[in-house]
């Protein structure tokens, strides 16, 4: 091959014309109103611009103009899937303001308010994942088991979806009796369950070749777009606020024992049971993203376990609500929780002079992890547009706040 | 209706193959998109086929041409299939290169 | 039939009788669609609703809301029928119906039981893949005709994956073909008569394996999970019926059960011995003995419904048990995996059938394949002893004449005779009149 | 490294660019002038022993109070407050880090006033910043793509201003 | 009945009928086709047009080419132009217009040319109808005579193998046609010819050559339509004169 020539001509494929599609904000697949405008080439996406907003409901602007009780009910509407975990982030954000001591028996009601919401959130995450792929019984599935922990969540404080239950200072009531009995069963039916998610999903070839390799996202990258939470984990950072977040936050689950879900060495804690890592798979894909939040919700489950235990024998009460006009200090607070879907900060500014605070912050977890989806969607099919933002699990309520 | 109660003959099907011929013409002529003259050709084949196997029909002639009729038909669907695909590749290279399936804008013999 | 109908009509208008069957088979036919879409659409919701653990629909029309897909068709036909501003009016209106003829047309070749089919053509199986063929051609139209652009991506992805997947499926039913020597498809299924293991599918391991190929690319080609890309809802939103509501978006599904139907009907033909089920039910029947015949076959038209039904239901399981595939795999699945796979089965069984290889159909053989011949050879073997009795009445006839009648007379008959034999003689008819 | 040897360095190191610092608030912060925030920034990110690679929030406080009334026993003069929480995922650590800034830009009304964006530095910032100006009205000069991120492109005015006040109508929707 | 010319349908021979439904919609559409300046329309009027001429070669009793038409035609050829229509689907390219002139002109040469090719088809006394039932009905009635004579003669009721095997082809003939031609085709195109077994003891070959040629020749189609549709864009490349060579 003497004379062949070595430079000069680069084939490319076949030129076709550049095309704007609009996927949502009424699209099935964009969990919610997001909008994303594609510029595709035939079926590959060249890019992808995540447009916000549709669901924008100054909660910040009116959590100016209420008390910290007041703005409860409206952290409830933020994460809607997982609204126990948004109570909790407030609440602990402002005891940290008002510098508050919570009893030994609340802190235990708060682990297991927030871990079976967190179960409920990855519920719903896996089964619209699952859509998201086009395979729709996962999802009935998830909601069948969803259905009983909001069954459960409702006993609690007679709410299935906004609870606005945990209150600064602690709850609104303490749990009704027998609910721990009702747990614990739920718990003892649950976790086989599992194992048929893994066979529909985590398992499946075809969801494995639609996963796997997918929208990797290096560790770096996660940390320079602030990603967080299993989106985070899934990239191979080992960070989670449960174990390395404030002393106010992680003094709620002392005494708990659980790992963080992370890969080390190419194996996740307690993988064993569950389908090893696909050999297609690369550290920071969707695969992993999904595995992280599977495997979380067997973590939620041994919390649970353990909380049930510590709860019956914790001395103390549930905690007293702060009164609806407690005066606030004049300070500031910022607090951070790991949510289901990341790390959901609350900011609290008071400046001394009644109970109102001057300004009302909710850091979001899911708006910097979409903040990503334009860097993971570079150059992807169509196809895999759905699959890249179903598995970084957003909320729009949270997003738009 | 006497026309209808007559068996159809040999010119009939020409004059359908011919009718059909002249109009993949004609849109050989007319049309400027690259697509279009395609289309024309095919219609063209087309036509040519219709007498091949018309004449190949015993239903008309008693020295048809039988077999061989039906097998050059045969023969010409699949090359004008093969055809089809060659042209629509020529188009799809044009249409990288000069950015419009217009052929009187084709006036340069370089790709 | 037709014979039977233009018995009714006086000479010269017997063409009536032929058009009178002709609709009354045209009816059945549409029946097939329309009915078989209804009972498709009631199955697939009861049977996903079994899968996700539920009930599905309960309560219209009393027990297991058998009525559902009626009061949907109902609401269907009443909902008002949108067309987008951009869209191309012409190709927009025409897409469902140029699907559904599509469909409908396929199953004019296709029998249902031992000689009962609409037309039966000696290159039946052809001309079936031919027209399925076609149904592609209304997405597409409906895809460009809709003017969105989600429509123009399910159009194409459709195109593109109908069109590669009529390579492998293509290779699929040549080899029963092979084996069996016709393209007839009642013949195929009728050489199959007999045990179950007489069914090709049993013929040889490349068979076996043939038939999953088969049954891949089938789904492929109706457009079913998980190869309905070009409905994708979570990315496409409906593809190429996004813009379509009310009845044509109802005609586009019934195309869709129609052809899965056929698909599917198929295979019960192809593979699984049509009609003949697991018991050698046509073998007990005498010959020409019409009711027992006709006994004999509405029971294998239960038989061929059953597996075809059978087929469908799996297709409907697999759409609720599998996520989607991505475009790009489709396209390597079929060019990777189908067509190498198809080929190695089409040379192994060309290979295992010319050295005449024992397998599971010879364990319990029932007939010699080659008995059974194509239509039109068996029906000529027919004609011929009718007509070796005819002629020689007519020998003997002229015999006598000869002795002792006036010839005058025999000769007059003669003339009758061939007066009758002109309406033999194919002013070809309208085909589905047969 | 305690929190007194940590703003010696700072100090040290960027001299007048610390205008203020605060160890005794819960959250111990720091005050940068607008000037100087990037570098500090990018030091804060880059230091083998601070690595603070995480940008949790950035948001604006404004320091204002439209009631004549009540404005004159408030303990501060009006300003706007840019606030940055970063942490290190490696050290387990967080800091505060504020920007003190007037709330119009020369003081007329309408100029908004700037701050360098530190989107360069961490790419989360690029969407906190947007959401800061669509909200708050900060204009980070510097950023890639300032533009509104909430609101809709042609909204009027910064709504987390104390002295917002809804748009009487927008498109024919009544606002008030 | 001579009063309704409607009700003359006894008489109607409906092979005709057929020949004009279909003629007129391939011709139809092949006009709409030409008119039409849209070229998905003009894709769609074409594919009916050809589906159409399908019908008609159905007529003429080929069953099997009308169906490889249906196949290869309308669902292969036309997919690939669909497909290039979409791939250029901008509404600048969808419909161009044509000069005047260049229609006038077209339609000059294309109607004489049509004037020229009819008056050719119908210049040929024998073409314009069929004598096939007649011919076919005479060669039934003939052979039919000609048997019942000599089984009259030899006073047998049955039919010798020779006497079967000059009635079978003529009953296949009257009842359906051609239907044998499917095999012959495809036993043509292996190579042997049944319908000319004079020509194999000749040493011919039937079709085999040209099927392989065929053959061959597609799969360098395909090849170089692949290659074809791939374009080169010319990239002005910095290499070291080193590696040219």
């Amino acid at each position: 091959m003497e004379m062949a020539p070595t430079s000069g001509i680069v084939e490319i494929d076949v030129r076709t014309d550049e095309m704007l599609v609009n996927m949502g904000p009424q699209h099935p697949s964009t969990h919610g109103v997001l909008r994303l405008v594609l510029r595709t080439d035939g079926e590959v996406v060249s890019e992808a611009t995540p447009h916000i907003g549709y669901l924008h409901r100054c909660a910040e602007k009116i959590g100016e103009n209420l008390t910290p009780r007041q703005w409860i009910p409206y952290t409830d509407r933020m994460d809607y899937l997982a609204g126990m975990n948004m109570n909790l982030g407030w609440a602990l954000a402002v005891e940290k303001l008002i510098d508050y001591d919570l009893p030994e028996k609340a802190r235990h009601l708060r682990v297991i308010i927030a871990e079976l919401n967190r179960i409920a959130s990855h519920l719903v995450g896996m089964g619209t994942y699952g859509l998201d792929l086009g395979s729709f019984s996962p999802f009935l599935y998830a909601f069948r088991e969803r259905e009983r922990i909001l069954d459960l969540l409702e006993d609690a404080c007679g709410a299935r979806l906004t609870y606005s239950y945990l209150t600064p200072g602690g709850a609104t009531a303490d749990l009704p009796p027998g609910w721990l009995q009702k747990l614990t069963g739920f718990l003892d039916q649950f976790e086989p369950v599992i194992l048929d998610y893994h066979a529909l999903l985590t398992n499946n070839a075809i969801f494995i070749k639609r996963t796997a390799n997918i929208g990797v996202m290096s560790a770096e990258m996660a940390i320079d777009y602030g990603c967080s939470g299993p989106v985070l984990r899934g990239s191979g950072v080992d960070y989670d606020l449960r174990r390395d977040g404030e002393e106010r936050y992680t003094s709620l689950y002392a005494g708990y024992a659980f790992e963080v879900i992370v890969e080390k060495n190419g194996s996740y804690p307690r993988d064993h049971e569950y389908p090893p890592v696909p050999s297609d798979a690369v550290l920071g894909d969707c695969w992993h993203r999904f595995y992280v939040r599977m495997l979380e919700v067997i973590q939620a489950i041994d919390l649970l376990r353990q909380g049930i235990e510590k709860y019956s024998q914790a001395t103390g009460d549930w905690g007293t609500p702060i009164k609806l006009a407690t005066k606030l200090p004049k300070g500031e607070a910022y607090l951070e929780t790991e949510c289901p879907r990341g790390q959901m900060g609350f900011y609290i500014v008071s400046d001394g002079s009644g109970s109102i605070p001057l300004r009302a912050r909710a850091r979001s977890s899911c708006f910097c992890n979409l903040s990503v989806a334009p860097e993971l969607c570079r150059d992807c099919l169509i196809a895999d547009v759905p699959a890249i933002i179903g598995s970084l699990d957003i909320v729009m309520g949270e997003i738009d706040r | 209706m006497n026309f209808l109660t007559e068996p159809v003959g040999l010119s009939h099907f020409l004059a359908v193959g011919a009718f059909l011929f002249v109009t993949g013409v004609v849109c050989m002529a007319t049309k400027r998109n690259t697509l279009g003259i395609l289309m024309g050709v095919e219609l063209v084949l087309n036509g040519a086929n219709i007498n091949f196997v018309a004449f190949a029909s015993p239903y008309f002639r008693e020295d048809n041409l039988g077999l061989e009729g039906n097998l050059l038909a045969l023969f010409v669907i699949v090359l004008a299939a093969a055809e089809a695909a060659v042209a629509l590749a020529i188009a799809l290279n044009y249409y990288n290169n000069h950015s419009t399936i217009d052929v009187d804008k084709a006036n340069e013999l370089k790709g | 039939m037709a014979d039977y109908f233009s018995t009714w009509f006086p000479e010269g208008w017997d063409w009536l009788g032929w058009l009178l069957a002709a609709i009354i088979q045209a009816v059945l036919l549409l029946h097939v669609i329309a009915v078989g879409a209804v009972v498709f659409i009631w199955m697939e919701r009861k049977i996903a609703g079994r899968i996700q653990d539920r009930l599905g629909p309960t309560r219209t029309g009393g027990k297991f809301g058998w009525l559902q897909t009626l009061a949907d068709g109902i609401k269907l036909l009443s909902k008002e029928d949108l067309m987008p501003r951009d869209a191309d009016p012409l190709l927009f209106k025409l897409a469902p119906y140029i699907s559904l003829a599509a469909s409908f047309t396929a199953f004019l070749a296709l029998p249902f039981a031992s000689g009962w089919v609409g037309v039966r053509l000696n290159i039946a199986l052809f001309f079936v893949i031919a027209v399925l063929g076609l149904e592609v051609f209304g997405v597409i139209l409906a895809g460009y005709g809709s003017g969105s652009k989600w429509s123009l991506f399910g159009g194409m992805r459709q195109a593109a994956q109908v069109v590669s997947y009529e390579v492998p499926l293509g290779i699929c039913v040549v080899v029963p073909v092979l084996i069996s020597g016709t393209m007839d498809l009642v013949t195929i299924a009728d050489q199959q008569s007999g045990l179950f293991s007489n069914w090709l599918f049993f013929h040889d391991p490349f068979c076996m394996l043939l038939f999953w190929v088969y049954f891949t690319c089938g789904i492929a080609s109706v457009n079913r999970a998980p190869f309905d890309l070009a409905e994708a809802e979570s990315e496409l939103v409906s593809g190429f019926l996004t813009e379509y509501s009310g009845i044509r978006w109802s005609l586009f599904f019934m195309a869709e059960y129609g052809s899965m139907f056929l698909v599917s009907g198929l295979a019960a033909i192809l593979f699984f011995g049509g009609w003949n089920g697991p018991i050698p039910i046509f073998f007990w029947v005498p010959e020409g003995n019409f009711t027992l015949e006709t006994l004999a076959n509405l029971v294998g038209l239960g038989n061929f419904l059953l597996k075809a039904v059978l087929g469908v239901v799996v297709m409907m399981w697999v759409r609720w048990t599998l996520p989607r595939l991505r475009i790009d795999q489709v396209i390597s699945m079929c060019l990777k995996y189908c067509v190498p796979i198809a080929a190695f089965c089409f040379l192994g069984s060309v290979l295992w059938t010319a050295l005449h290889l024992p397998f599971l159909n010879d364990v319990m053989p029932m007939q010699a394949r080659g008995d059974v011949r194509e239509g039109w050879v068996q029906d000529i073997d027919n004609e011929m002893q009718q007509l070796e009795k005819r002629l020689a009445t007519e020998a003997y006839e002229l015999n006598s004449a000869v002795e002792g009648g006036p010839q005058q007379e025999a000769q007059t008959s003669l003339e009758e005779d061939a007066a009758d034999r002109v309406a033999l003689i194919p002013t070809p008819q309208p085909e589905g009149a047969r | 490294m305690s929190g007194k040897q940590f703003i010696e360095r700072l100090e040290k190191r960027f001299g007048d660019l610390v205008a203020r610092v605060e160890l005794e608030a819960i959250d111990p912060w720091i005050e940068v002038e607008p000037g100087g925030v990037v570098e500090l920034c990018r030091y804060l990110r880059d230091a083998e022993d601070l690595r603070f690679n995480y940008c949790n929030s950035i948001c604006v406080v404004d320091y204002f109070e439209p009631d004549a009334k009540k404005a004159a026993k408030t303990a501060w003069s009006p300003h706007l407050e840019v606030v940055y929480h970063l942490s290190s995922i490696q050290y387990k650590t967080t800091l505060v880090v504020k920007v003190m800034l007037p709330r119009w830009k020369d003081g007329v009304p309408g100029q908004l006033p700037e701050v360098p964006s530190v989107s360069g530095i961490w790419s989360t910032a690029d969407w906190h910043e947007r959401e800061a100006y669509d909200l708050s009205g900060v204009w980070f000069t510097g950023h890639p793509n300032l533009q509104r991120i909430l609101c809709p492109e042609d909204w009027v005015g910064y709504p987390l201003r104390k002295d917002y006040e809804m748009p009487l109508e927008y498109h024919g929707i009544r606002g008030r | 009945m001579t009063n309704f010319p409607l009700l003359l349908a006894a008489e109607i021979n409906w092979h005709t009928v057929f020949f004009y439904l279909t003629s007129f919609i391939a011709c139809g559409f092949a006009l709409a086709m030409v008119v039409s300046s849209n070229v998905v329309r003009m894709a769609f009027f074409l594919v009916l047009s050809l589906a159409a001429t399908s019908g008609l070669i159905f007529l003429t009793g080929a069953h099997f080419v009308g169906a490889m038409q249906l196949m290869i035609y309308v669902g292969g050829t036309v997919v690939l132009l669909i497909f290039g229509v979409m791939l250029t689907a901008q509404q600048a390219f969808i419909s161009m217009k044509t000069k005047a002139g260049d229609w006038i002109l077209a339609l000059i040469v294309g109607g004489s040319l049509l004037a020229l090719l009819t008056q050719i088809a119908f210049s040929v006394p024998a073409w314009r109808s069929s004598d096939y039932q007649a011919r076919l009905q005479a060669e039934v009635t003939a052979a039919e005579e000609e048997i019942i004579a000599a089984m009259a003669a030899d006073n047998r009721t049955e039919l010798t193998a020779a006497e079967a095997a000059k009635l079978r082809p003529l009953l296949a003939k009257v009842k359906y046609g051609q239907p044998e031609l499917t095999s012959q085709v495809g036993l043509g195109l292996v190579g042997v010819r049944v319908d000319k077994p004079e020509l194999d003891s000749l040493g011919y070959s039937g079709y085999l050559l040209p099927f392989e040629i065929v053959s061959v020749h597609l799969l360098v189609v395909l090849v170089g339509a692949a290659y074809l549709a791939r374009s080169k864009r010319s990239a002005v490349m910095q290499t070291p004169e080193g590696d040219a060579r």
